[in-house]
């Protein structure tokens, strides 16, 4: 049972990674209908910036920062160079094109700053907590835990800004409706910047997490492929369900390669979220927390 | 030939014998050219004419076709001449009223009519035409409830056709063994310009072996094409689309509407081919309008390789005059450029001999189809004798003659001017009217056309106008109202013209501006206009016009005889001539006189120096209602050219 | 021309039906019955829930109470396909043509349920595919001529005017061979010369194949002058039913309709 | 232009129904054919042959399954390396274990099992559409390479699942060279082409089409909507699984379920992208393009780069291909969503009309 719940505790832990990773999608979605496939190059992207710098001699913080204007600056250019010529086209459109954009970006990260894999130190050390494992014998990581509690802040922050604050209504509307927002006066293009913006910043903070666990590499990218389950699970247009649905992945996949995996040779880590995912398709195809669509002919 | 081949039923008899399974006509319809070859079509006709035998249909009785070009009709027309009666086609777009003297004059008692738009006009005219008694329709759209006793399908016709056949085996064979080459094999009203119609009557004899005399002299072949898309009650029509593909046995090929006649003729791309000028007028126009839309590269070679073809394209065409390699050369490459696809969208490409006729066409235009590499030919004739009286020879094509006369036709030019001819297809006599008869046929059997005209060096005819209309104004200078006309009617933006000179001071024209192409002009210039009548009034249009106008007047000014009839004013009319209001005829013939009388307040503003005049005009609308428009026209004064500026430039 | 037309037994029935999406109530009790060869019109203001109510008949909306019967066969709920396989054809209300497809395919799409080889058979062409086709494809080209659009048969439909849109859409459910044909507002959007060809068409085919029509329309003038019998709607409730004139005359639906609209 | 179209009249729907109505493209598609199989095979040298010119016809024959689903029928799938697996896979164990089987025959058991696959991976499509529809073919991508490399039995018990494909042999002749390697493949590719263009002609076709433009109103004419969804991605997994089996047996000779990852999938979906979804045509010009361009990006860039003195690091090529295609899927998604083949399809129209410009 112990053993149980520390595996449970750390899918949970990984879950919400998960969710940061999804947030980036949900946030997007929500504001210009896109399913940003390439979230996860982004996520690639950044990450291998913060490297970048760091290896011409910047600190942390300041390769951070810089990074992070990088990251606005590449959001911006989507916006112009993506999304504008593409408005009002079908949704499905849309997301090939951002499945270009991930080819692009992840070319260009690699272009910029070479394809080997870079360690990356953001000064969390990846060890069991050790009061935890007095008292409970779980071995869970430190590093786990602070990212969490990361993650979690973000998502608070996230939360506020799209409810409390002008800008964030604004978005709100705007995913509603895009006619009816330009309507009332909301600029969209801007709107759809800072939504990019933002995105790249949600992007740059699960890439200095799940870089500085995995070393930062290619594989990055997946991460973004992990986060498509938690999506479909949560609903493209929720925050809560993106939060909800990442532990739920997170924790059904490592209970399922721990105590499933033996059974059929290992290695379901990759697939299974996909198979919960979509026999709760079957079920209930809006997500857990998405809207009924009613078709109307 | 052991067989005399003297009437329409034996030629159909033989065709079905020697090329059974050739083609022999096609329509379009239901998204195909649905065929029938020749012995198909034979044996449609004999039942066809069994049921009308069935129906009473005796020798020497008249039967109305009415509709657009279809094989039924075609068939109708066969089965009959068959039976020894008279087919009567008439025009299918005329309105009702127009059809009563015909029906009354030739005491038709058969009909056969397309749709129930045809239906519904005999149903119209029946209470003042008592002896109209059959009717019989093709398409049965809409006529379900129709139950008038004296109308009947086709299908139904026929399955009466196929009893009387079954029980009167011999019949329909003895019937055509009656008919002599001398039996009334047509009937054809002329509207004329004035006066209630004629009806031209032409014998088998008459129409056949003019027919094949000029089938022979063009080598016409079972193996052309024709598209038959004008009215079958234009002789024109009749010869090339039944006559002449009886005697040669090619194939007869009817659009789907009218509204696809185009794609319809590119898609058959016939090798023979005739047409008014009018057709060709508005494909020219077509042409002028798409290719401004072009790129301005595309305009630029199409521009250049125009030029070329202007230059040596008739001179290649004809064969005459050696040309050097480099415009040989030219024109290759502008063939595989601009000609060879312009005749492929225009529907050209197979053609090997194309007339106009029925109109004199403007020598412009004329020169364009010959110059990239259409073999269009001028044809001179007349209802009243079966068509072919002269046509340009192969190679020696002279834009402003109709050419040598065919075969054994002979003409002489009377001391009036007049042209007179004598054919051996010239018309029996008009129907039940012989005072008209002998007006226009002499004793001597010349018949006298109303045409001046004279033969020049090379024996070719030159035709001036009607005899009638050439005139002169006050002082003298000779007036040919059709030759300014024409001259006009050339630029894309001018539809119809009618000047005005005879026996005043000056020349005036009043004229109907090309609606598809000035409303394309006017959008490309981005002037707005809400319809016909105002476009026709804007005065960028008037400026438009004007530059036409005032270059007519400087070709005008170049030839000595005609430099004193340019155009000194002119007014753009509000709304297009049509024949409809009688203003011009079905064959769009300008009725110059009657257009004179119901515009006369026009006609008196012009010459009177007015700046603008009212005018109030009723119109008759498709369906038979009538309306007014009204409108102020602006009347315009155009720059003349003086004889020597012209000369210089020339 | 007088019409002469044998108006039949009911062919279809509603009874009772109620609809709602979420807690709007699209339709309330609606009942009414459309005989066989019949031109039945369906009127009311916008949103009176028209539309819904052809839903409902062709299976795409599931009503919660009530029953439609269908040539004798009683049920709460088709699905479309069985609709459309009984012989219920229709058009919508903003056009649902297959725009990535010329005008003779979107029309031949209407045949789906007469094509009678697989697709293995098709991928062969050769046989009985090319003769099930071609067997089709002459049964389209007399829709089509029917509805005078041979020139745009191979047009792209997206490339057509709204006018000729609704035809094309006419056009394919005809080629259904339908018993009954449901058209949802055929002549929305039209200028006036349109509607004239739109109401001879719908005129023609109740005429000459005896389909039995449903329509539902805006525009009353329109409706008045070709249907047989009305049924008014107004906020999802049936107000009025009858002939033309007795609905014209009807207090209520001069209140609720004219009242508002004129 | 060069189009005469003058004179071309069809008296039968038959002719008018034709693959190619046109004489002039009859003409065109005949002499295609003749160079590709009588020409190349004399004139091809093997390095054309075995990398270049069997890989495009391999590729497009996966391309033009996956335009059956996704251009036609309007199911977009991320899931089409596992289909090619599939094939591949099944052709492998087909041969392996039922000595009476013939190659051919392999080949097709092989895009059969790809097509139950498909039609399985295919059955979250009755619910749900557009990328909720993509994520899930995502599924069949990692589930069926896991499960290829996991049970070792689709491997025959190698390491790693890797299998090497048997010989080639059609009636004791043995397909060794490229060259006639190439010749089966272009006839299996050409077939398949024609049985697809058959296909998407008829009714089968429309009714794709009819569901991917407005599955509502196909539903209401009474085409079976669910049927028809499932059969695209049948149809679609089979022309894929027969690729696939292409693939190892002609192509590569060995593989193994990793070569068969994510990155196969999009390469395929850039080839309809970027070739043109909904087009036949277009499944063979995205093949080409994109098999084409990383060679002479490869043979161009370097020298290139050194011609105007920039020195480009090692492996820079495959990162400019990812950006450039990245940047063209973009591009024609935005500029021309109907891909080369729309762009084909403009200019002849263009010719068709020529000299006017509509």
């Amino acid at each position: 049972m112990q053993f149980f719940f520390e595996v449970l505790i750390g899918g949970l832990l990984a879950g919400i990674m998960y969710s940061l990773v999804a947030l980036g999608f949900v946030l997007i979605y929500k504001a210009s209908g896109v399913f940003n496939f390439a979230q996860g190059a982004m996520v690639f992207f950044a990450a291998l910036t913060v490297v970048g710098f760091m290896e011409q001699g910047a600190p942390l913080p300041l390769a951070i920062g810089l990074c992070l204007i990088v990251m606005i600056l590449l959001g911006v250019a989507t916006e112009r160079i993506v999304l504008r010529p593409l408005v009002n086209q079908p949704q499905i459109t849309l997301f090939m094109a951002t499945i270009g954009l991930a080819f692009f970006v992840e070319g260009l990260a690699q272009g910029l700053w070479g394809a080997q894999v870079h360690a990356l130190d953001i000064g969390i050390p990846d060890t069991p907590i050790e009061s935890l494992m007095d008292k409970t014998g779980m071995l869970i990581s430190q590093f786990d835990l602070i990212a969490a509690l990361i993650c979690a802040v973000l998502v608070t922050l996230l939360a506020v800004f799209f409810n409390k604050t002008r800008i964030g209504r604004a978005l709100r509307a705007v995913a509603d409706d895009h006619q009816a927002a330009l309507a009332v006066g909301i600029p969209l293009k801007q709107i759809w910047a800072i939504v990019w913006a933002v995105a790249g910043f949600v992007a740059l903070v699960a890439g200095l997490l799940w870089g500085a666990r995995n070393g930062v590499q290619f594989a990055l990218t997946f991460v973004a492929l992990k986060a498509l389950p938690v999506l479909i699970l949560g609903g493209f247009e929720s925050i809560a369900g993106a939060i909800v649905g990442g532990l739920i992945v997170g924790s059904s996949e490592k209970l399922a390669e721990v105590f499933l995996g033996p059974y059929v040779g290992g290695g379901i880590e990759g697939w299974f979220a996909y198979v919960v995912a979509l026999l709760f398709l079957l079920v209930r195809p809006q997500g857990l927390f998405g809207e009924k669509i009613i078709e109307r002919v | 030939m052991a067989e005399s081949l003297d009437t329409f039923p034996r030629l159909l008899l033989h065709n079905a014998k020697v090329r059974p399974d050739l083609p022999a006509i096609r329509e379009k319809d239901l998204g195909i050219w649905q065929s029938w070859t020749w012995s198909e079509v034979a044996a449609e006709v004999r039942t066809l004419a069994c049921g009308l035998a069935a129906q009473g249909f005796k020798r020497g009785m008249t039967i109305a076709l009415i509709g657009d070009n279809r094989p039924r009709l075609y068939w109708g027309v066969t089965a009959a001449q068959c039976l020894g009666g008279v087919p009567v086609p008439l025009y299918q777009d005329a309105v009702a009223d127009e059809w009563v003297f015909v029906f009354q004059n030739a005491e038709i008692a058969f009909a056969i009519a397309e749709d129930q738009e045809q239906v519904d006009k005999l149903l119209e005219i029946m209470p003042k035409c008592p002896q109209l008694k059959h009717i019989y329709f093709d398409d049965p759209r809409g006529l379900r409830h129709y139950d008038q006793p004296e109308i009947m399908g086709y299908d139904e016709l026929l399955e009466l056709g196929r009893e009387f056949d079954r029980a009167h085996p011999d019949y329909f064979l003895a019937e055509v063994e009656k008919g002599r080459p001398e039996d009334m094999a047509a009937l054809f009203y002329t509207s004329g310009t004035t006066g209630n119609p004629k009806g031209v009557v032409h014998s088998n004899k008459n129409l056949i072996t003019t027919g094949r005399m000029a089938a022979e002299i063009e080598g016409i072949t079972e193996n052309e094409n024709v598209l038959a898309f004008l009215p079958m009650a234009w002789i024109g029509q009749n010869m090339f689309s039944y006559t002449q593909a009886l005697i040669c046995g090619f194939c007869v090929n009817c659009p789907e509407s009218s509204d696809t006649v185009m794609t319809d003729l590119r898609e058959i791309g016939p090798s023979y081919f005739l047409a008014p000028p009018s057709v060709f007028e508005r494909l020219l126009t077509q042409v002028t309008i798409r290719m401004e839309d072009a790129s301005w590269l595309k305009r630029k070679m199409y521009h250049y390789f125009m030029g070329v073809a202007n230059r040596v394209g008739g001179k290649i065409l004809d064969a005459k005059e050696p040309i050097g390699f480099w415009d040989r050369l030219l024109y290759k490459i502008g063939d595989l450029c601009v000609y060879g696809p312009l005749r492929n969208v225009l529907g050209m490409t197979r053609i090997r001999i194309t007339y106009t006729g029925g109109e004199a066409i403007g020598p412009d235009l004329f020169k364009f189809y010959r110059s990239i590499g259409v073999n269009l030919k001028q044809l001179y004739g007349a209802t009243e004798t079966s068509v072919f009286v002269c046509v340009q020879p192969d190679g020696q094509v002279k834009p402003d003659t109709v050419g040598k006369t065919v075969g054994s036709v002979q003409i002489k030019i009377a001391d009036s001017g007049e042209i007179l001819i004598k054919t051996p297809g010239l018309f029996d006599e008009y129907y039940k009217n012989p005072q008209a008869t002998a007006e226009a046929k002499d004793a001597d059997g010349w018949f006298h056309t109303g045409d001046a005209g004279f033969f020049d060096a090379d024996e070719h005819l030159k035709i001036l106008d009607r005899a009638k209309d050439v005139g002169r104004l006050n002082d003298g200078t000779l007036f040919a109202p059709k030759y300014i006309e024409n001259k006009l009617k050339f630029f894309p933006y001018i539809k119809e013209a009618v000047a005005f000179g005879q026996g005043r001071d000056m020349c005036c024209a009043c004229v109907n501006i090309e609606f598809d192409a000035v409303a394309n002009w006017a959008e490309r210039r981005n002037i707005s206009y809400s319809g016909y009548t105002d476009l026709a009034s804007r005065p960028e249009v008037y400026d438009l016009v004007q530059d036409c106008v005032e270059h007519v007047n400087r070709d005008l000014a170049a030839d000595e005889k005609l430099a004193g009839s340019q155009i000194h004013r002119f007014l753009i009319l509000h709304k297009e001539l049509d024949p409809d209001d009688g203003e011009i005829t079905r064959t769009r013939k300008v009725r110059r006189g009657f257009v004179a009388e119901k515009y006369a307040t026009l006609v008196d503003a012009l010459y009177s120096g007015k700046g603008e005049c009212f005018i109030e005009t009723q119109v008759k609308f498709e369906d038979g209602r009538t309306g007014t428009i009204s409108a102020i026209l602006r009347i315009v004064d155009a720059k003349l050219a003086s004889p020597d500026a012209a000369k210089r430039a020339a | 021309m007088e019409q002469v037309r044998n108006i039949g037994e009911p062919i279809l029935v509603v009874e009772n039906v109620s609809l709602a999406f979420g807690g709007v109530k699209a339709l309330q009790d609606v009942s009414f019955d459309v005989c066989e060869h019949e031109v039945r019109a369906i009127i009311g203001p916008n949103g009176a829930g028209k539309s819904s109510m052809l839903n409902v008949v062709n299976g795409v909306y599931h009503p919660q109470q009530g029953h439609v019967t269908f040539k004798g066969v009683r049920r709460q709920d088709m699905n479309s396909h069985e609709a459309a396989s009984m012989g219920i054809a229709r058009t919508f209300q903003n056009i649902a043509l297959f725009r990535g497809m010329t005008v003779l395919d979107n029309i031949m799409t209407g045949r789906a349920l007469k094509m009678k080889t697989n697709f293995l058979q098709q991928a062969l062409w050769w046989g009985p595919a090319r003769r099930d086709e071609m067997q089709n494809r002459h049964k389209v080209e007399e829709v089509i001529d029917f509805l005078e659009i041979q020139h745009i048969r191979k047009t792209p439909v997206g490339r057509l005017p709204y006018g000729l849109q609704k035809r094309v859409e006419l056009a394919r459910a005809l080629a259904a061979e339908p018993e009954v044909l449901l058209l949802d507002e055929p002549m929305a959007g039209m200028n006036l010369e349109e509607k004239q060809d739109m109401c001879r068409y719908v005129l023609d085919v109740n005429d000459q194949f005896g389909t039995t029509i449903v329509l539902i329309e805006h525009d009353m003038g329109v409706v008045m002058d070709i249907s047989d019998r009305v049924v008014v709607l107004d906020y999802g409730q049936k107000i009025a039913d009858g002939t033309p004139d007795v609905v014209r005359a009807d207090k209520k639906v001069i209140d609720a309709y004219l009242g508002v609209t004129h | 232009m060069l189009y005469r179209e003058t004179g071309q009249f069809k008296t039968s729907y038959a002719a008018d129904q034709q693959i190619f109505p046109l004489r002039q493209d009859r003409i065109g598609v005949v002499a295609t054919l003749l160079v590709a199989f009588i020409v190349v095979p004399l004139v091809a040298n093997e390095y054309w042959l075995e990398a270049i010119l069997i890989p495009f016809l391999v590729f497009s024959l996966a391309a033009l399954g996956l335009n059956i689903l996704t251009g036609y029928a309007g199911q977009l799938s991320l899931g089409t390396a596992a289909f090619m697996a599939v094939g591949a896979f099944g052709a492998y164990n087909f041969e392996l274990r039922l000595e009476w089987m013939p190659i051919l025959g392999s080949f097709a058991l092989g895009g059969v099992c790809a097509a139950f696959v498909g039609i399985l991976f295919g059955l979250p499509s009755l619910r749900i559409k557009g990328f909720y529809l993509a994520v899930a073919t995502l599924a069949a991508q990692f589930f069926v390479v896991w499960a290829l490399t996991h049970f070792n039995w689709f491997s025959n018990y190698s390491a790693s699942g890797v299998i090497t494909a048997q010989r080639i042999e059609i009636f004791g002749f043995y397909f060794l060279t490229g060259q006639s390697k190439y010749l089966l493949v272009l006839a299996i590719v050409t077939l398949l082409a024609l049985a697809a263009k058959n296909m998407v002609r008829s009714e089968t076709g429309r009714a794709w089409m009819a569901v991917r433009d407005f599955d509502v109103a196909a539903a209401v004419i009474g085409i079976p909507v669910m049927r028809t969804k499932l059969l695209a991605f049948a149809v679609s997994s089979f022309y894929c699984g027969v690729a696939g089996a292409l693939y190892a047996y002609a192509y590569l000779g060995t593989v193994e379920p990793d070569g068969f990852n994510l990155d196969l999938s999009f390469r395929i979906l850039f080839m309809i992208i970027i070739g043109g979804v909904g087009s036949i045509l277009g499944s063979f010009l995205g093949a080409a393009f994109i098999v084409l361009f990383p060679i002479l990006l490869n043979r161009f860039a370097e020298p290139f780069a050194n011609a105007i003195g920039i020195d480009l690091p090692s492996g820079m090529s495959s990162n400019l291909e990812l950006i450039i295609f990245g940047g063209l899927i973009i591009f024609f998604l935005a500029v021309e969503p109907l891909g080369l083949a729309r762009l084909w399809q403009v200019a002849k129209e263009k010719l068709r009309l020529w000299p006017f410009p509509h």
